[in-house]
């Protein structure tokens, strides 16, 4: 099974990326970095997404910033049944800082459902997720389709601290496996994250790897992978533009076929093959 | 009901709004019907395959932007293979747009693309040009003159010339394009700039520098759009900041006679279907019927002639 | 504490934030003590007097403004008897900015304002030169070399050689200063641009264009202040969409030794002492003890320099 | 009496102009076309003010508005007993549209007292004032100058009808007498502006004339001024990006010495000699 599902460009008379202005629904703290906004949308929309797609978001210029270009941020979370668009996000400039600003009622123009997201092949039974930090946005739906399809998913939760670990509860929810490793208690050293997940390998079987963000993490995978033949996934971020393939901005090197080849992390990804990635 | 047709010397186009070449491509299909638009123009082609430049090949500056993209292409033969027919599924008009590194690579790849479906050819002269010690074509009149003539021994089809302001001479640039065959003008590419991020002190573009397009660009842009509409007699096409219909009239008041639209696109994909409907309502409360009537019909007459072309003295 | 001082050649400034050429006035002791910035410079004067431009001399172009105000001046004579022995006043030094239509006429009042209370001349080489068919001399090298030359041989204080944006050559330009005899290069003036009114399709300014500035020239005078930092080895003071101290220490970065601030202070007439103050601020939470340590440390090593004065390819 | 009290530009150790953000008490509506907007000043600045002088407003990026220079308000009211500064504007553009997004407790910066006032000389016992539209924002300080000094004054508003007609009550309240003319019952013909003003000249003796905006008025009080020996003064506008002097945008021609001279509106005027001001 495969979760990605994208007209080719060859179909210009069925449009798939829409373009809204979304009603706010809340947009609180989850804790000191990260927010969560929850966006109302139609169900059309929905039913487009895919965990490891993304929205392009037009950020209001309102409390004095005044982003000009759209931000690309991963859908945390999608439910056609009840009419919601999650987004679980970190203030770090002038984009996210305007988006801190929207209250309940406003409205912010999304572009998207875009790219393309993980995939779910029908005989990968064990999944297992790596996340650090703001990557658990992109990873989390990954829960929730997993659970959809009657996976069983281990979701290994890296963090500072025990106090910015998030969506633990989120995954256990979804009936996830949580395994969670600080750096306060020296538990995320990509030495004990090896033997974490070889452990996991030899017990339980694992049929795919996920995660996105962390360099080490992605060497580390590789290996893994490498070592036992096991595929993955990683999604990719990358300066955008567009956000539709236009523009070539947002591309990064892969291997493919021997050689190395750009892909465009809006198109092309922002979901690739673990093995292709290169670390940077 | 206005009429928002203009013709770009023999090529007539249904309204005058067209994409900006590296901010469109067949992708955009998944937004709205390409066949809104009144004419396609594709991203700047090279012969061979290139990578581009490093990224960061993007960043934002106030209310603007630069890229440093770097024309990565996969060369002439996967874009007549794949690209063509792809547009040729629409009935608007094709500008392809392309560049090279000396005048006869250029030359050749000009003639390589007059294919059937492609309607005009936009040369992209506002690229390095390494006969010149890396300064573009369009700097220079003389460059320019060289480059056009060559190009227009190489196609029949329409030849558009994109200009640089990256020049002290616009005017006389402009005209040594007409001199060389061009059958209309773009104005313009992007200026050359820069930004520095003050916390890692890296140039914010892998490139260390980059063009910048936006509303940042839309006065220099329309200075040269009205500077080229009066130094020449073929069509000017303006670019450079357009984001909706009034800057649109803007330009077409200036003397140009249709536009291209770039960044905006980025913010808004759907923009340039938006601007055609809302250029015609702009027309309509105006009360013309026609936009052909409020093409160059900037009121500058009661200015001393001496000083359209000279500097401006700040 | 952080030392704020800076060395403009032989000129040493208390700190690097100066007034740009146009947009300081004796006026401006209204609002602060002018004893806080680093360096007087006076609008620019001609020998002769000078009505200026028609009106409107000003519009608004979106976050930032046009001009074309034409030089208005009192001539020689006033400036002497009147504006030096106001700034006299001050401990601050005074930089005198002049222009001239020909070479000779400019190297005239160049050495006529060589008096005291004088610190340095800035020449303004930006503006319309009647020898040159209207184009600035700082346009292109061999004119900018050309009138330098004269300057240099009419005066024994600083000179620095005020560059404009309007060129395709900006290196080429700066080491024709340097060569020329500039102690020092201001970059830049403002970029030839234009606003047409579509209401009444009149040209938003008197003079048809003017010169662009504020914050979308930033990313332009950046570029060209690396540049000039690159091409030549006299200090660099950058010019350009300065609003605030991360402003100034992206053009240190790049290369400035020192800025001037212009259209800024129109927004916030006193911006400059506050920057000066932020400036401060900004350093020391860098973990820097002076401002001196910045200037030229932008991080371009890893870039091939091949790219660095190439036209960017967009 | 001179109305004027500028610091010479010789004495740089005593600032004269406030940049200040102060707070808004109410922005209100006063008829179709104007807003009365009263902001809340410290003392020392409201005494500074004189009628005829302006404020350079820094008008907020609100309401989608993204006005950059500041935009020049003649002073409408201003009362250091009770430390409000009031401004009456029209809303034409981007710059008046944001300052009519302002609410109670907003803050508005404000540059100023700006530029040269009105003049009322010791002798000057009947002032006659003529205004039409948004010029009345300017001359209605005047009405209280008048008002403290104890001089007899008389407003002549034209407007296009009835009920655009502002602070007549206004100057009522302060003594004044009102004439009111309107384009909908054709009184303010400047034939008929010419035989009311030649009334009062001959019935009461009118001892200086002011206005400001109107080309056609200009004329008018120019010619009953040069033929009666009445002088006058009349305030004038021009864009203008600095407010302070400095930048020579804002320059109007001006007949002195038998020549042609630019004087700049906002530091020689805006209030400058009726008969010295050339029709445009
Ligand atoms: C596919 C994708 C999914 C993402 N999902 C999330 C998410 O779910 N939650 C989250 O908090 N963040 C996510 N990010 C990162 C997010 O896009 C940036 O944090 C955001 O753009 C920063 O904008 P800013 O204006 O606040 O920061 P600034 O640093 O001021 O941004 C300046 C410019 O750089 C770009 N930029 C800065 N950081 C990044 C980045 N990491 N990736 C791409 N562009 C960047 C901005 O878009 C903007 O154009 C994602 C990025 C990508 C590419
Ligand atoms: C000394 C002086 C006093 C004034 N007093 C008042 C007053 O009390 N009430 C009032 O309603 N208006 C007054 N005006 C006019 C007021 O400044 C303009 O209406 C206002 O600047 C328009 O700005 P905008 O952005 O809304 O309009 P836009 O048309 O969008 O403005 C575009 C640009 O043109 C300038 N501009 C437009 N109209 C004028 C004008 N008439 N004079 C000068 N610059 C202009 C703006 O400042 C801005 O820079 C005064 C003008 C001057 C010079
Ligand atoms: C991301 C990007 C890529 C571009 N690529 C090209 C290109 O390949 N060829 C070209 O002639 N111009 C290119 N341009 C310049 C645009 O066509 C246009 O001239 C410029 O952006 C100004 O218009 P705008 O302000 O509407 O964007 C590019 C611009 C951008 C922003
Ligand atoms: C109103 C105005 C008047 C100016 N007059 C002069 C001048 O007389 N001489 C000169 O060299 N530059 C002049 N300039 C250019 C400025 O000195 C400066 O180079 C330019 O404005 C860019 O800086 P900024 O963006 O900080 O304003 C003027 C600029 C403005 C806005
Ligand atoms: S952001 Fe434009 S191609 Fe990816
Ligand atoms: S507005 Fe600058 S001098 Fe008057």
């Amino acid at each position: 099974m495969n979760a990605v599902v994208r007209s080719s460009a060859l179909e210009p008379t069925n449009p798939v990326a829409f373009e809204r202005d979304l009603p706010v629904i809340s947009n609180e703290p989850v804790n000191g970095e990260y927010r969560l906004m929850i966006l109302s949308a139609p169900v059309e929309l929905l039913e487009q997404c895919h965990a490891g797609q993304f929205f392009h978001l037009l950020c209001p210029q309102i409390g004095g910033e005044t982003p000009y270009l759209r931000r690309p941020m991963s859908i945390y979370g999608f439910y056609p049944e009840k009419g919601e668009l999650h987004f679980l996000y970190k203030v770090t400039g002038e984009g996210t800082r305007a988006l801190s600003h929207l209250k309940t009622g406003d409205t912010l123009n999304v572009l998207g459902p875009l790219g393309r997201g993980f995939t779910i092949e029908d005989d990968w039974d064990h999944l297992v997720l790596v996340a650090r930090g703001v990557g658990l946005a992109t990873l989390a739906p990954l829960a929730l389709e997993a659970k959809r399809l009657g996976r069983k998913l281990t979701a290994i939760c890296s963090a500072r601290s025990a106090d910015v670990l998030m969506s633990v509860e989120y995954f256990e929810a979804l009936g996830a496996r949580v395994i969670t490793v600080t750096d306060t208690d020296g538990t995320s050293s990509i030495e004990n994250l090896e033997a974490v997940i070889e452990q996991l390998v030899a017990l339980d079987g694992v049929d795919a790897f996920y995660t996105c963000g962390s360099n080490r993490i992605l060497r580390l995978l590789q290996k893994i992978g490498e070592r036992h033949d096991i595929p993955g996934e990683i999604a990719l971020e990358q300066q955008m533009a567009c956000g539709l393939g236009m523009c070539h901005c947002c591309v990064r090197p892969f291997r493919k076929d021997g050689g190395q080849v750009n892909l465009r992390v809006c198109r092309e990804g922002p979901v690739f093959d673990m093995q292709e990635a290169m670390p940077w | 009901m206005v009429d928002l047709g203009v013709d770009v010397g023999s090529l007539k186009l249904k309204n005058p709004i067209m994409p900006a070449s590296g901010t469109f491509s067949e992708e955009l299909a998944d937004v709205f019907d390409l066949d809104l638009i009144g004419a396609h123009v594709t991203k700047t082609i090279t012969r061979g395959l290139r990578d581009g430049n490093p990224t960061p090949r993007v960043c934002e500056v106030s209310g603007s932007m630069l890229n440093s993209i770097g024309i990565p292409s996969k060369g002439v033969g996967y874009f007549i293979e794949k690209v063509v027919p792809f547009y040729q599924q629409y009935k608007t008009p094709l500008v392809v747009s392309i560049s090279g590194n000396t005048a006869d690579e250029f030359a050749t790849l000009c003639s390589e693309v007059t294919v059937e479906g492609v309607d005009a050819i936009e040369v992209n002269i506002s690229c390095p040009n390494i006969e010149e010690d890396g300064k573009a074509f369009a700097i220079r009149p003389s460059s320019t003159y060289d480059v056009m003539c060559k190009l227009r021994q190489a196609t029949h089809l329409p030849l558009w010339a994109k200009l640089t302001p990256n020049t002290g001479e616009t005017p006389e640039v402009a005209r040594a394009a007409e001199e060389g065959g061009a059958d209309a003008l773009v104005v313009a590419n992007t200026i050359l700039a820069m930004a520095i991020d003050i916390r890692t002190r890296k140039p914010k573009l892998g490139n260390l520098m980059g063009g910048l397009s936006g509303p940042s660009l839309k006065p220099i842009a329309l200075r040269m759009a009205y500077q080229c509409a009066r130094a020449t007699n073929i069509p000017v096409i303006g670019c450079g900041g357009i984001s909706n219909a009034e800057d649109v009239l803007e330009f077409l008041i200036a003397g140009a006679t249709a536009v291209q639209v770039g960044t905006a696109t980025f913010i808004d994909p759907a923009i340039m279907p938006k601007i055609v409907t809302d250029l015609e309502a702009l027309l309509a409360s105006g009360g013309y019927s026609s936009v052909r009537d409020v093409i160059g019909s900037v009121i500058d007459e009661e200015q001393d002639p001496g000083v359209v072309f000279m500097e401006a003295a700040p």
